[in-house]
């Protein structure tokens, strides 16, 4: 068959994909395009692109599809179509042990909340959190950095990142306060594959690749030799 | 009138033609449907490039002044750190220094006692102070370097003049060493403002959220690539078109010789 | 050795940039050399065209001088990104509509040689103002007396202009090259590795920022200081004959 | 034909400001031709119009039987033809213009070796001879900012001489010099003259106008207000403007 | 006392060659002092060690009573004694060094206005009047650059003039101009000695030495070779070189 060129973001996101210094990619979400991909009896290669060329490198047809952690937004739907998503997590806030606060909007007005830049997080931030501060970073590294230097009050995250910051040494100083409410518009139906609007077959055979794996317990042995906790659910 | 004709001559009424073509090619044809939800987030980006900008470049120059005459020809103590400086600055990316000076400052800050509790927190806190600070240095290290090869270069009987009419240290250089150094690299130095301007996107690692970092919150939440883009590049030329226009007034203010063939 | 790495809490730094994997050092150093590949194409092509550019606008008649000043001004404002992605994946993308409505198959363009391209042009861009600038500032008699004894414009440029110009140029230009081997960067947008993406892949994969993206700064400090030097080289040159300022404020 | 000087009607000015009024000149081979008159009355820009520094605003000039072909803005038409009129001819200018960064050897052989072609080797010899002509044998090493004015002109003088001009246009030559040395000068230009080359020399000095030059011109604000031999001119002068000018040298 | 001036064996070297070997020198108030000499010898070099704009390598200088205190190295010890003393005196420079980014009007306004803290208004007004004076009225608003040589020289005396200077130096003031201005020029510094000026005057118009001077010095090769009135030094040489240098213009 024709190759599929699997577009991932050439910047790491350990656990997930992230290279080691021989420039092998590994990672969660490397294994899961593997077994996709072989599911889906695709020849896949993947292809690191920085991430502000993902975009114009799909329609550019110099990949046929991104699987970069990429959630799945209405707002986004117009521009590109979206497989079924292969894994989603609930977003949490995580703030100083100190702070007596709740991930709700109430608890949070007046405090300063840090979040990734173009996620879904800041997306729900400035929906839900008005009264309260919103800085945006770019990587949640940093954000965590700032929390822990005390520089915002809290951040709100996808729950497996913030479980690896609080089990860190700098993530002593603070705990995951509770996931907040859960509203799909904005947060998304979890994380999907993208290909060109119009490129049903892909989608399709994408679609069913994700459907086997998760059918036939290979998601499931994939997550647990990363996690220890499952990060899909219906 | 006296601007509009120079504007009627053959060509330039075809290149205007043909910007109008392109504009109103790029506004039927793409898609805008963002923009109205963007636009005020847009507003205040521009307000902070602008004025980022703007300060950053000229405390900068007025950092890089001293810089630059030290190094053409100050004594070696005052030379050897400002040379030492101009080298770190230039040598190293300037997202190195905003990281450095905000999250390596940053992570100093709360090992101090009781620095949360004082007066300085809320600013220390903020992020635009790094941010402004970085840029300024950073301006003030490449012109250091301009101003230095601008002062070393000017005509030494210029000077000369001055000081046999007992024109006192500073007057000779505020009246005579100054504007004519300036006057040998004003080209330059519209340059490197032009370079500023399109620096300051750096200060968005550090949450400072100017132009740039709108149109890539943009493309990032619709996956529209092109549109914010040429939007923001229209943005950007306006800002530096006023620039080069800032800086051709300054250079016309002293009419030069240039000979026929 | 170790036991005194260990003692500062540099020996997991050590480890980290240690040159065979699984240290990340010869990704580092591959990423530089790959940088300053780019930045002295980048660089050198800039060249080229800022001197054609500062005598078009300098000599060139009124439609010369026009097109310049778009060019200078246009290409100096727009980003860099925009740029390259207009050119890259626009372009090859109509160029590949256009082949195979023509029948032919797709074309590879290389991401790299559109890199240099865009930086090169952009580059250009400031270049022709820096050149520019220097040559107004050589007194007009120099460049008269070659005038006046027949010297063709080409030797005049090489004899006697530039020379004369370079002491004003070469800051501005030192500038430039800097500038040139950071703006590399960029063209991790179409896939090329060079040292901020090894740098940023390093630190972001094993969560050691600090010791990452300094090591980049010590690199291309040390490039900084090398290039400095040769730069100081050219100006001493070229500024013999000039006498020194030293003391001319007293 | 060589050395033959032809000036039609020539006009120039700049912005309003009109400095040339409508000057015609007629010099064959071997003339010594001086050009007198007050100060800003278009000397020099006589001067660099012949050979083109300044783009007359019309008028014609032909040298060696060359007619110099123009277009309608003044600037010449034909750059190749322009500068080989230019390198049979050399200029001496009013404020010298050595390249500052060559030394005094260095500027003597420039144009020799690089625009005529001369063997480097025989160039220097040539050079040297010059130069210890002019008494500056010691300062052949030296770069032109480190000399004193009278020293300057004459190695602006040991350049043009260099060239083997068929014309030569001199704009002060003597300026700078001291009574010793003006008649040194003067004694050189006798055996260019001799020689049969062709010399316009502006000068104040009203000595050399009337013992070395065949023929006088005296420029009223732009205007030939008066020519002659010298005896005449000095002798028995017409205008009341020349003889006003005169008057003081008495 | 202002106005009084004595050297006292001054040396000057430049690197190995000395260009002044113990040169003394006393004038008193009004009086003015041409210097001859040839070129090269070292004229200029003097003047320009009066105020200090070469450090003398070893000698005294007292001008208006006041001696202006010398560091080991010959560099002025008291920069504010040494800024006092030279607002009294005023220099015209062989290459006139007129501020090329100001006009006319600004450069003589420059120093009363900036150093001399005169009322703008009155110092505008006086600069016209001396621009005026020397001719160039209508020239205030150009740039310097755009003048000729003589406009540049006769606005450089206009700039001196402008400070009411107790002590006047002046290099080869009238090289650049015609006969004609050359009186004039004679005429203002006859009028200037007589308001009690001193002026020290490097010429090589032996007929502004005869005629103004007070006194003449021969300097040849960084020595005084003769002095004193010019009916002496003209009337009745006493030294060989002397002597040879003045048959010349005879
Ligand atoms: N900055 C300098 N460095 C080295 N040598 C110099 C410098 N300035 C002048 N000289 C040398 O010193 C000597 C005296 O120069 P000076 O300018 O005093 O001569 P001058 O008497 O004014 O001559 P002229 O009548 O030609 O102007 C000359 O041989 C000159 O080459
Ligand atoms: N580039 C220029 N732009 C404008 N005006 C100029 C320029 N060059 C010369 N002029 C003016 O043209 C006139 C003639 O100048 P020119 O240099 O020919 O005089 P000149 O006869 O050589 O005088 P001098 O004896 O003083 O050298 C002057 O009034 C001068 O101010
Ligand atoms: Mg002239
Ligand atoms: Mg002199």
């Amino acid at each position: 068959a024709e190759q599929v060129k699997i577009g991932i973001a050439a910047e790491p996101y350990p656990p997930f994909a992230s290279p080691d210094s021989a420039g092998n990619w590994v990672g969660w979400e490397v294994e899961v395009i593997d077994a996709v991909c072989k599911a889906a009896a695709l020849d896949c290669v993947l292809t690191p692109v920085a991430w502000d060329g993902i975009i114009p490198s799909l329609t550019g047809k110099q990949i046929d599809a991104i699987m970069a952690s990429m959630s799945i937004t209405e707002e986004r739907m117009q521009t590109i179509d979206f497989s079924n998503p292969y894994y989603n997590t609930p977003a949490v806030i995580v703030a100083d042990k100190s702070l007596d606060i709740e991930a709700t909007p109430a608890s949070l007005a007046g405090k300063i909340i840090g979040v990734q830049a173009s996620t879904i997080h800041q997306a729900y931030a400035n929906a839900y959190f008005g009264d309260a501060e919103i800085r945006v970073y770019q990587t949640q590294d940093e954000a965590n950095q700032d929390l822990y230097a005390g520089r915002i009050d809290a951040t709100q995250a996808d729950s497996i990142a913030m479980a690896d910051f609080v089990a860190t040494d700098a993530g002593q100083c603070c705990e995951i306060k509770g996931a907040v409410a859960n509203d799909e518009a904005i947060l998304g139906k979890g994380v999907g594959a993208g290909v060109r609007k119009g490129d049903d077959a892909l989608r399709e055979a994408l679609n069913k690749g994700i459907a086997a794996i998760l059918a036939d317990g290979t998601h499931e042995a994939i997550t647990a030799r990363y996690f220890t906790a499952p990060i899909y659910s219906e | 009138m006296r601007m509009i004709r120079p504007m009627l001559m053959p060509h330039r009424l075809a290149l205007i033609g043909l910007a109008v073509a392109l504009v109103v090619w790029c506004a039927l044809t793409l898609r805008w449907d963002w923009l109205p939800k963007y636009l005020p987030l847009a507003m205040e980006g521009l307000w902070r490039t602008v004025w980022l900008l703007a300060a950053s470049t000229f405390l900068g120059f007025l950092l890089a002044v001293p810089l630059g005459f030290a190094q053409a020809v100050g004594p070696w103590y005052l030379s050897t750190p400002a040379r030492v400086f101009c080298t770190l600055i230039r040598g190293t990316p300037l997202l190195l220094q905003i990281w450095l000076l905000y999250y390596g400052l940053g992570s100093v800050f709360p090992q101090i006692d009781g620095i949360r509790d004082s007066v300085l927190w809320p600013y220390l806190r903020q992020a635009w102070p790094y941010a402004l600070l970085a840029l300024t240095l950073s301006f003030a290290g490449y012109e250091g370097e301009v101003m230095r090869g601008a002062f070393a270069g000017v005509n030494r009987g210029q000077l000369e003049a001055a000081r046999s009419f007992g024109m006192p240290r500073f007057t000779l250089f505020r009246r005579i060493w100054l504007p004519q150094a300036i006057n040998n690299v004003l080209p330059t130095l519209g340059g490197e403002t032009i370079l500023q301007l399109k620096a300051t996107p750096l200060v968005a690692t550090i949450t400072v959220v100017e132009i740039f970092a709108v149109s890539s919150r943009v493309r990032q939440d619709t996956f529209v690539i092109y549109e914010p883009l040429l939007l923001l590049a229209l943005v950007y030329m306006v800002i530096a078109g006023l620039i080069a226009l800032a800086f051709r007034w300054l250079e016309n203010r002293v009419p030069t010789r240039r000979p026929g063939n | 050795m170790e036991g005194l790495l260990d003692l500062l809490g540099l020996a997991k730094s050590a480890e980290l940039l240690s040159l065979s994997p699984p240290g990340w050092g010869m990704n580092l150093l591959r990423g530089l050399g790959k940088s300053l590949q780019i930045a002295f194409g980048a660089f050198g092509f800039g060249l080229v065209i800022g001197l054609f550019g500062a005598y078009g606008k300098l000599y060139g008649g009124p439609v010369i001088r026009d097109l310049l000043a778009i060019y200078t001004t246009v290409v100096r404002a727009v980003p860099e990104l925009v740029l390259i992605l207009i050119l890259y994946f626009v372009g090859t993308d109509l160029i590949n509509q256009a082949s195979e409505a023509l029948g032919y198959g797709r074309v590879e363009i290389s991401g790299v040689a559109a890199g240099i391209w865009v930086l090169g042009v952009v580059q250009g861009a400031y270049s022709t103002e820096v050149l520019r600038g220097a040559i107004l500032a050589v007194p007009q008699g120099q460049i008269e007396a070659a005038r006046a004894f027949g010297m063709p414009p080409v030797m005049l440029m090489r004899r006697v202009t530039i020379p004369a110009m370079l002491s004003f140029a070469l800051p501005g230009l030192a500038n430039l090259w800097l500038i040139a081997t950071k703006d590399t960067a960029l063209l991790a947008v179409v896939g090329f590795s060079e040292l901020t993406l090894e740098t940023r892949q390093a630190a972001s994969s094993t969560r050691a920022y600090f010791t990452f993206f300094l090591a980049a700064g010590a690199l291309y400090l040390m490039v900084t200081l090398m290039s400095s030097a040769l730069f100081q080289l050219l100006e001493r040159r070229a500024r013999r004959g000039q006498p020194s300022l030293k003391g001319a404020g007293r | 034909m060589a050395g033959t000087l032809l000036i039609e009607d020539l006009h120039k000015s700049f912005g309003d400001l009109e400095v040339l009024k409508g000057v015609s000149l007629t010099a064959n081979r071997g003339d010594v031709i001086a050009i007198i008159g007050g100060s800003g009355s278009g000397k020099s820009t006589m001067l660099r119009c012949i050979n083109f520094l300044e783009t007359p605003s019309s008028g014609r000039i032909v040298i060696g039987g060359e007619e110099i072909r123009m277009r309608a803005d003044g600037t010449a038409a034909d750059r190749k033809q322009l500068e080989r009129v230019r390198t049979r001819l050399a200029m001496v200018f009013q404020s010298f213009n050595l390249w500052t960064h060559r030394t005094l050897l260095e500027n003597v052989i420039e144009v020799p070796v690089h625009v005529l072609k001369v063997p480097r080797a025989q160039a220097i010899e040539k050079a040297r001879a010059l130069l210890a002509r002019v008494g500056l044998a010691e300062k052949e090493d030296t770069y032109p900012l480190f000399l004193s004015g009278g020293q300057q002109q004459r190695a602006a003088i040991a350049r043009a001489l260099a060239v083997d001009p068929a014309v030569m246009l001199f704009d002060e030559p003597t300026s700078a010099l001291d009574p010793e040395l003006v008649g040194e000068v003067l004694g050189v230009m006798r055996d260019l003259a001799a020689e049969g080359r062709t010399m316009l020399v502006v000068t104040h000095e009203m000595n050399f106008a009337r013992e070395v030059a065949d023929h006088v011109v005296y420029l009223y604000q732009g205007r030939i207000e008066e020519q002659g031999p010298p005896d005449q001119i000095f002798g028995n002068p017409q205008s009341e403007r020349l003889k006003q000018f005169l008057k003081s040298i008495n």
